[in-house]
C-alpha cells in the first residue's frame, strides 16, 4: 500500500471540514482563533504534500515556500487577534461572540 | 458685427441651451439675504433666453424639413456619443414654449416664494436648461442626460416650496419618472448595440432603422420608450403621480410640470417612438387609442367631482393630454392605413393636431396654474364652492379666468379647439371610434362653465370682499400667455405652417418602412 | 539600467509609503510632543507623492521597455518583474487608490483631533502602510505575494477599524471583521492550493498561457478543471470579502458603523477599488480563457448582492450603515461587469479580432470605480462634517442640513445622486457602460435588475436628502468644518462631475487600463 | 510501509486533536489539543521531505502562535475571574456544512491525483542555475526565498512588523 496525494487531500479536506465546523458552532473568539489554526493547517498539508507528488523536481519548492508564508500569516493573525481580544475584554468585560451584540449580528 | 452675429447665429440653440445655467452661478454667489438681486439675475437669465427663442422663432425656415441650428461636436468619440442639438417643426415651438413659460413663471414668482428663494431660483435655471435640452437633444445619451436632469430640480421645487402633502408628491414624482426613464436607457442600449455603424445620433437611427423586422426585440424596445413618455405624459394608468405632483408643487413649478414637463412625454412619442420603432408602434396602435379616449374621458369625469380648483385644472391636463394620444395613436394606425395617401393625410392632420395641442395646452394650462395661484395668494385655499361672486370684486381676474377657461373647453377661435379638432378628425377618417373623444368635449365644457358659474357668477361673498385685483407681475405674466392663446385661435396657420413639414417627414419615414406591407 | 534603478522605478510609490510610514514612526520616538496635526499632513504628502510618483510611471513613455530591458539582463530584477507587474490595471488602480487616500487623509486630521486621544503617529502610520498593502494587491501577479498583500491590507484594516478605544463597537466591529476575514482567509487559501495543485504555478500568467491553447482559435470560452473551478470559488470568498460581496459580506455593516469613520471611508474606496482590482486580475487576467466556468456564478452573484445591498439599506437609519449597504450595492453593479467577461474581450487583446470601443465590460469597470470613488468620498466628507459637529451619524442629524449648511447638503445631495445614477455624474455613465456590457453580451437579464435595483437605490438615498432638505432643522446654528474636510467633500463632487463630463478621457484611461488586465506579464517569459 | 504507518498515526492524531479542539468544553485543553495537531502536521511535512518548513512549524507556531493563544486564554480567565466553558451551538448546521465540504474535497481528492500526472512548467526557470548542485532542502529553501521570492520575503518582514505595531497600540492599557 502507498501514500499517494489522495490521502493528504482527504486528511487535509478532513481537518479543514472540522475547522469549518468549529467555525460555525463555537462562539468563543480564542475557540474560533485555534478553528481558524486549523484550517490554515489543513492548507499547508495540502501545499506539501501537492509539491512533493505533482513536482518532479524537488528543488521547485514552490508549495513548500508558500506555506511557510502562511504560518507567517499564522502568527500575525494571532497576534492581531490576541490584541483585538484585549481590546473587547477592556471594553466588554466578554468575549463570545454572540454576548456582543451592540451592533447587529 | 458680422462675425459675432454670425456666431450668434450658429450657436443659437446653445445659447438658449446654457444660459440659464450661467444664471444659476450667478445667483449661488450671490449672498442669499439679497433677496432683490438674486430675483434680478432670475429674471434677466430667464428674458435672455426668451429673447434668443424668438430669434430663433423669427429665424426658423418653416419649409425645411431637416433638422435646423444643428450643432455637433464630439462628446465621446470612443462611444460615438456626441453633442448634437438641433429643431424641427416640432421641438421649436416647444423650446420657446419653455422660454416664454420659464419666464413668466420667474416673473410670477415673487408674490408666492417668500422662503429660501436663492435655492429656488437657481433650481428653476437648471430646469429650465433640463427641459430646453430635452427638446434639442439630437443624440440619444445627451437626451437622456438632460431628461434626468429636469428631474432632479422639480423634485426639489414640490418637495421644499410644495404644498402639506409635498415630500410625498416629490418622491412619487421622482421614483415614477425614475422608472420610466431607466426603462427607456435600457431601449436606448439595445438601439445602440443593433446599430452598424453603431451611434446614438436620433437622426442616424432613424434612418438605419436597426430593429426593423427584428420582431419581438423591436416590441421591447418600443415598450422601455413607451413606460419612459407614457408615463411623463401621463397616460392612464400611469397618471396617479400627476395630481398629487400638480396639487402639491408650487404655482410656478405646476406650470412647468403641466406645461413643459408633460409635453415631454408626448414629444419622444412623436420624435422617437413613431419614426424609429414604426413596427413596435403600429402593434400597439390600438391601446395607445384605447388609452387616450380613457384619459380624455377619465380625465374630465374626474376633474368633475373635484371641489380643489388646482385638482380640477390638474385632472384636466389628463384629459386634454388624452387628445394628443389620440393623433399619436392615429399616426401609428396600421399598415393598411400607410398605402392609402388619403389616410396617410389623415395622420399627419392627426399629428398636426397633436402638436398643436401640445402647445396650446401648455399656454393654457400654464396660464390656468397662475390663476390659481393668484386666487390661492387671496383666499389660502383652492375649494371652488367657497367662492361665489367674485367677478365683481376682481373683474380683470374674472375675465381672464373665463378667457382661459373657454380656451380650456375648445371654443373655436380659441388655441385650445384647433389641437381637439385636427387630432380628433385625423383619427376619426382612420378609426371611427376615436369620435367617443366627443364625449369627453362635451363633459370639459360642461365643467368648466360649471367653474365659472360657481366662483364667479352669483351673490359677492363677504368672506373675500377685501381681495385686490391682479398685481402688475401677475398681470406681466399672464396677459402674454392670453394674446398667444388669442392669436394661435385666430391664426392657426401660422404655427401649423411651422408643424406641418415635421409631421410629414414623420409620417413619411414611418411609410419607408410599413408602406410595403 | 542597474537593478537599484529598476527597483526604485518599479517599487517608487511603494517604497516611498514605506519610507513615510516608518518616518512617521520613528518621529513619534524622537519628537513625542510634536503636534499631531504634522503627522495627518505627512500622511497627506506621503499620498500626494505616491500619486505623483504613479503618475510619473504612467507618463514616463519607455519605463515599460526599460524595465522589460533590465529584467533580462538582471536576474533579481527578473524576479522582481515576475511577482510584481506595473501594468495598466496596477497603474489605474493605484492612481485611483491614492486619490482616494488624498482625500481620506484631509478628512482625517479633524476626525483625529476631535476622537482619538492616544496612538495617534500610530494611526496615521497605519494608513499609510495599509494603502501600501493595497498597491501591492493590485501590483501582484503571483498567488504568494498577492495573499501577502491582501492580508497585509486586512490585518491593517482589522486594527484601525479598532481604533475608537473608549467605543466598544468599535473593538466589537473589528472583532467580528477580523473573524470572518480569519475564515475567508483560510478558505481562499484553501483554494489557492486547489489551484496550485491544478496548474502547477502560482504565477498568473502561467496559468493563462496553459490554458490559452484550449481557447483555441473558436474563442469559446470553457469550463476549467474541476479542482480549478472550485479553488478558483474558494478564492472567492477571499476577494468577495475584501470587496464585501454577498454571501461575504457580513462584517461589512458593523465594520463600517463601529469604525472610526474615515477608516469606514476607507474601507469603502481605497480597499474596495483594490479589491475590485484584484478580483479582475485574478478572474478576467488569470482564469479568462475559462470564464464559461465562472461567469454563470459571477452573474448570479451579482444580481443577488445589489439587490441584497439595496434591499437591506431600506430599513437603515444610520447613514453610515446605509452606505455600508449602499456601497455592497454598488458592487453588485460592478460585478455586472466582470460577469459580462467574454473571452472575445482575451481575443480582440491578443490580436485575433478588433477591437471596438463599445465593447463596455472591463472599462466600464474601471470608470465605475473611479465614479464611485469620488462619489463615496463626497459623501463621506460631509459625512463626517456632520458627524464632528453633531457627534454622531443617524439619520436625524442630517436634519435641516440644507439651512445650517447649504454647501453640506448640496454635496451630499450631488454624491448621492452620482450614486443613484443621475445623469451628468459619474454614475450614471458607469452603469450605463455596465448594463450596456450585460445587453451586448446577452445577460439582459442582469442590466434589468440593474435599473430596477437603481430605482429601490433611489428610496434610501432620497430619504437622507429629503431629511436635508424638506425638514426644518433641529438646531439654529450653522454646522462648520474646517477647510480640508470641505475641500475633500468638493473635490469629489468635482470629480463625479468632471469625469461624467469629460467621459472620453476617463474611459479611454480605464481601456488602457483593460488592454494590460490581460496582458498581465510585462515581460516577455521566454 | 513505514511511511503508512506512519502517515496513519499522525492522520489520527491530527484528526482526533482537531476534533478534540472544535467540541472540548475546556478552553485550555483545547489549546492543548491544537498542539497536538500543529506537532503533527509538523511530523507530515517531514515525511514529506519538508524538513526546513518542519522547524518552522515546530518554532514557529508550536513555539509562538500557540503561546499566544494559551496565553490570551489565562489571561482572559484571569480578567474575568472564572473558568471559560465553551458551548457549541447549531451544531446541525455546522456538522451538515462541514460534511458538505468534507466530500467536496474527498471527491476532489480521489479524482484529482487520477486528473494531474504531475505539473511540468513550460517556464526555463532562471533559478534552477542557482541550485545547481545544492543538496539539502535548507540550501534550495533559502536560495528560492532570496531569490525567487525575494519580494513577497521583503513583503512579509514589513508586514511582520506593522502587524505587531498594530497589535501592540490596540492592546496597550489607557495611558
Amino acid at each position: 500500500m502507498e501514500i499517494g496525494l489522495s490521502h493528504y487531500l482527504i486528511l487535509s479536506g478532513l481537518l479543514f471540514a472540522i475547522g469549518i465546523y468549529g467555525i460555525l458552532t463555537r462562539r468563543n473568539a480564542i475557540a474560533l482563533l485555534m478553528c481558524v489554526e486549523l484550517m490554515l493547517n489543513a492548507v499547508n498539508i495540502n501545499l506539501v504534500a501537492i509539491n512533493r507528488f505533482l513536482q518532479p523536481d524537488w528543488r521547485i519548492m514552490t508549495g513548500q515556500i508558500f506555506a511557510a508564508f502562511v504560518i507567517v500569516l499564522a502568527a500575525a493573525e494571532a497576534c492581531v487577534g490576541f490584541a483585538l481580544v484585549i481590546a473587547i475584554y477592556r471594553n466588554l468585560n466578554r468575549i463570545n461572540v454572540d454576548e456582543i451584540n451592540l451592533l447587529k449580528w | 458685427m458680422e462675425g459675432l452675429g454670425q456666431w450668434l447665429y450658429d450657436h443659437l440653440l446653445s445659447l438658449i441651451l446654457w444660459t440659464p445655467v450661467v444664471g444659476a452661478l450667478f445667483i449661488l454667489f450671490t449672498h442669499r439675504e439679497n433677496v432683490r438681486q438674486i430675483r434680478f439675475w432670475a429674471h434677466v437669465f430667464t428674458f435672455l433666453p426668451l429673447a434668443f427663442s424668438v430669434y430663433l422663432w423669427i429665424a426658423f425656415n418653416p419649409p425645411q424639413m431637416e433638422m435646423q441650428f444643428v450643432e455637433t461636436y464630439d462628446w465621446i468619440p470612443v462611444l460615438g456619443i456626441r453633442y448634437k442639438l438641433g429643431v424641427d417643426g416640432l421641438s421649436m415651438p416647444l423650446v420657446v414654449l419653455t422660454a416664454l413659460l420659464t419666464f413668466v413663471s420667474v416673473v410670477y414668482s415673487p408674490t408666492a416664494i417668500r422662503v429660501r428663494e436663492k435655492e429656488y431660483y437657481a433650481l428653476f435655471l437648471l430646469l429650465e436648461t433640463g427641459l430646453v435640452g430635452t427638446f434639442m437633444a439630437l443624440d440619444f445619451v445627451l437626451f437622456y442626460v438632460f431628461w434626468e436632469v429636469s428631474l432632479v430640480p422639480m423634485y426639489f421645487l414640490i418637495g421644499i416650496w410644495g404644498g402639506p402633502q409635498r415630500e410625498y408628491a416629490a418622491i412619487k414624482f421622482f421614483l415614477y419618472t425614475l422608472v420610466g426613464s431607466v426603462a427607456m436607457l435600457l431601449s436606448i442600449l439595445i438601439l445602440y448595440f443593433h446599430s452598424e455603424p453603431r451611434t446614438f445620433g436620433m437622426t442616424e437611427l432613424i434612418e438605419q432603422q436597426p430593429l426593423e423586422g427584428k420582431g419581438i426585440l423591436q416590441v421591447l424596445a418600443f415598450l422601455g420608450f413607451y413606460l419612459a413618455f407614457a408615463i411623463k405624459v401621463p397616460v392612464f394608468p400611469f397618471h396617479t403621480w400627476l395630481p398629487d405632483a400638480h396639487v402639491e408643487a408650487p404655482t410656478a413649478g405646476s406650470v412647468l410640470l403641466a406645461g413643459i414637463l408633460l409635453k415631454m412625454g408626448t414629444y419622444g412619442f412623436v420624435r422617437i417612438s413613431l419614426p424609429l420603432l414604426p413596427e413596435g408602434s403600429q402593434v400597439f396602435w390600438a391601446p395607445m387609442g384605447v388609452l387616450g379616449l380613457i384619459n380624455i374621458i377619465y380625465g374630465s369625469l374626474v376633474a368633475m367631482a373635484q371641489d380643489d380648483l388646482k385638482k380640477l385644472v390638474a385632472y384636466s391636463s389628463i384629459g386634454h393630454m388624452g387628445f394628443v394620444m389620440l393623433g399619436i395613436a392615429a399616426a401609428a394606425m396600421d399598415g393598411r392605413s400607410f398605402t392609402d395617401p388619403v389616410l396617410r393625410d389623415y395622420k399627419v392632420i392627426a399629428l398636426n393636431g397633436a402638436t398643436f395641442q401640445m402647445i396650446a395646452h401648455g399656454l393654457m394650462t400654464g396660464a390656468m396654474f397662475l390663476l390659481v395661484g393668484v386666487i390661492y395668494e387671496r383666499a389660502h385655499h383652492r375649494d371652488i364652492n367657497r367662492f361665489g361672486g367674485l367677478w365683481s370684486q376682481m373683474v380683470v381676474y374674472g375675465s381672464l379666468f373665463s378667457f382661459f377657461s373657454m380656451g380650456e373647453l375648445g371654443l373655436p377661435g380659441l388655441a385650445g379647439f384647433w389641437g381637439e379638432f385636427l387630432a380628433v378628425l385625423g383619427a376619426f377618417q382612420l378609426f371611427a371610434w376615436a369620435g367617443l373623444a366627443v364625449i369627453g368635449i362635451v363633459i370639459t365644457a360642461a365643467y368648466f362653465l360649471w367653474t365659472v358659474q360657481r366662483m364667479f357668477l352669483g351673490e359677492p361673498k363677504e368672506a373675500h370682499s377685501n381681495y385686490p385685483d391682479m398685481n402688475l407681475q401677475e398681470h406681466i405674466s399672464l396677459w402674454p400667455l392670453a394674446v398667444l392663446t388669442f392669436l394661435a385661435g385666430v391664426y392657426p396657420k401660422g404655427l401649423l405652417t411651422i408643424i406641418q413639414p415635421a409631421m410629414e417627414s414623420a409620417v413619411e419615414k414611418m411609410t419607408k418602412v410599413l408602406g410595403g406591407g | 539600467m542597474t537593478f537599484k534603478d529598476l527597483f526604485i522605478l518599479l517599487l517608487g510609490p511603494e517604497l516611498w509609503l514605506t519610507f513615510l510610514g516608518f518616518f512617521l514612526f520613528t518621529l513619534d520616538l524622537i519628537f513625542p510632543r510634536a503636534p499631531k496635526k504634522v503627522f495627518g499632513l505627512l500622511t497627506l504628502l506621503a499620498f500626494v507623492g505616491g500619486l505623483v510618483l504613479v503618475a510619473a510611471q504612467v507618463l514616463s513613455p519607455d519605463l515599460a521597455d526599460e524595465v522589460r530591458q533590465a529584467a533580462q539582463e538582471n536576474r533579481l530584477g527578473y524576479w522582481l518583474v515576475t511577482t510584481f507587474s506595473l501594468d495598466g490595471l496596477a497603474t489605474f488602480s493605484k492612481g485611483a487608490i491614492f486619490i482616494g487616500a488624498i482625500l481620506i487623509a484631509l478628512v482625517t486630521v479633524d476626525y483625529v483631533e476631535k476622537n482619538l486621544r492616544e496612538g495617534i503617529p500610530e494611526f496615521y502610520g497605519l494608513m499609510v502602510f495599509s494603502v501600501l498593502a493595497l498597491c501591492f494587491m493590485v501590483s501582484s501577479v503571483e498567488l504568494i505575494t498577492l495573499f501577502l498583500a491582501i492580508e497585509f491590507a486586512s490585518i491593517s484594516s482589522y486594527i484601525l477599524a479598532a481604533y475608537l478605544r473608549g467605543d466598544p463597537k468599535s473593538s466589537e466591529a473589528a472583532m467580528k471583521y477580523f473573524l470572518v476575514g480569519a475564515t475567508t482567509t483560510a478558505a481562499g487559501l484553501y483554494g489557492m492550493s486547489l489551484i496550485y495543485a491544478g496548474t502547477g504555478t502560482t504565477y498568473l500568467y502561467e496559468m493563462t498561457a496553459q490554458f490559452m491553447p484550449q481557447l483555441g482559435e473558436t474563442g469559446v470560452a470553457f469550463s476549467p478543471p474541476l479542482p480549478v473551478l472550485i479553488g478558483l470559488l474558494m478564492m472567492l470568498a477571499t476577494l468577495g470579502f475584501k470587496v464585501a460581496m454577498v454571501p461575504f459580506h457580513g462584517w461589512c455593516p458593523d465594520a463600517y458603523e463601529g469604525a472610526p469613520t474615515p477608516i469606514t471611508a476607507f474601507l469603502s474606496v481605497a480597499s474596495k477599488i483594490a479589491g475590485m482590482a484584484t478580483l479582475m486580475r485574478v478572474f478576467a487576467s488569470g482564469f479568462g480563457p475559462l470564464s464559461a466556468g465562472w461567469v454563470p456564478i459571477l452573474a448570479f452573484l451579482s444580481l443577488v448582492t445589489m439587490t441584497f445591498g439595496n434591499l437591506a439599506a431600506l430599513w437603515q437609519t444610520n447613514v453610515k450603515r446605509l452606505m455600508a449597504y449602499s456601497s455592497i450595492s454598488q458592487v453588485g453593479y460592478l460585478l455586472i461587469g466582470v460577469a459580462a467577461f467574454s473571452p472575445s474581450d482575451f481575443q480582440t487583446l491578443l490580436g485575433m479580432s478588433t477591437f471596438q470601443g463599445s465593447e463596455m465590460a472591463l472599462p466600464g469597470i474601471f470608470y465605475f470605480l473611479l465614479g464611485y470613488a469620488f462619489a463615496n468620498m463626497g459623501a463621506f466628507a460631509v459625512i463626517i462634517w456632520v458627524e464632528n459637529w453633531e457627534g454622531a451619524t443617524d439619520r436625524e442629524s442630517f436634519e435641516g442640513l440644507a439651512q445650517r449648511s447649504p454647501v453640506a447638503a448640496a454635496l451630499l445631495t450631488l454624491s448621492f445622486l452620482s450614486l443613484i445614477g443621475i445623469p451628468p455624474l459619474a454614475g450614471f455613465f458607469g452603469k450605463f457602460f455596465l448594463f450596456g456590457a450585460a445587453l451586448s453580451r446577452g445577460l439582459g437579464w442582469l442590466a434589468i435588475a440593474g435599473v430596477v435595483n437603481s430605482v429601490i437605490s433611489a428610496f434610501y438615498y432620497l430619504e437622507v436628502v429629503r431629511r436635508m432638505y424638506f425638514f426644518p432643522p433641529r438646531r439654529p446654528e450653522r454646522v462648520s468644518t474646517s477647510l480640508m474636510v470641505s475641500s475633500a467633500a468638493v473635490l469629489g463632487v468635482v470629480g463625479a462631475f468632471a469625469i461624467g463630463i469629460l467621459t472620453e478621457p476617463a474611459y479611454q484611461w480605464a481601456m488602457a487600463a483593460f488592454f494590460d488586465v490581460v496582458f498581465a506579464p510585462n515581460i516577455s517569459f521566454r | 510501509m513505514g511511511e503508512v504507518i506512519a502517515f496513519y498515526i499522525l492522520a489520527l492524531i491530527i484528526v482526533l486533536g482537531a476534533l478534540a479542539v472544535v467540541t472540548g468544553r475546556n478552553l485550555f485543553h483545547c489549546g492543548l489539543s491544537l498542539a497536538a495537531v500543529l506537532l503533527a502536521v509538523a511530523g507530515l511535512f517531514i515525511l514529506n521531505g519538508a524538513e526546513f518548513l518542519a522547524w518552522v512549524q515546530v518554532l514557529i507556531y508550536v513555539g509562538a502562535v500557540l503561546v499566544i493563544i494559551l496565553y490570551a486564554i489565562m489571561l482572559s480567565e484571569n480578567i474575568t475571574g472564572e473558568r471559560i466553558l465553551l458551548i457549541s451551538q447549531n451544531r446541525g448546521v455546522g456538522f451538515a456544512a462541514a460534511t458538505l465540504v468534507f466530500a467536496l474535497i474527498a471527491f476532489l481528492g480521489i479524482s484529482l491525483s487520477g486528473l494531474l500526472a504531475g505539473h511540468t512548467s513550460s517556464v526555463k526557470d532562471p533559478v534552477l542555475a542557482l541550485l545547481e548542485g545544492a543538496d539539502s532542502n535548507v540550501i534550495v529553501f533559502g536560495t528560492l526565498l532570496l531569490t525567487r521570492y525575494i519580494l513577497p520575503f521583503e513583503f512579509a518582514s514589513v508586514f511582520l512588523v506593522i502587524a505587531l505595531i498594530g497589535a501592540l497600540v490596540i492592546a496597550r492599557t489607557a495611558e
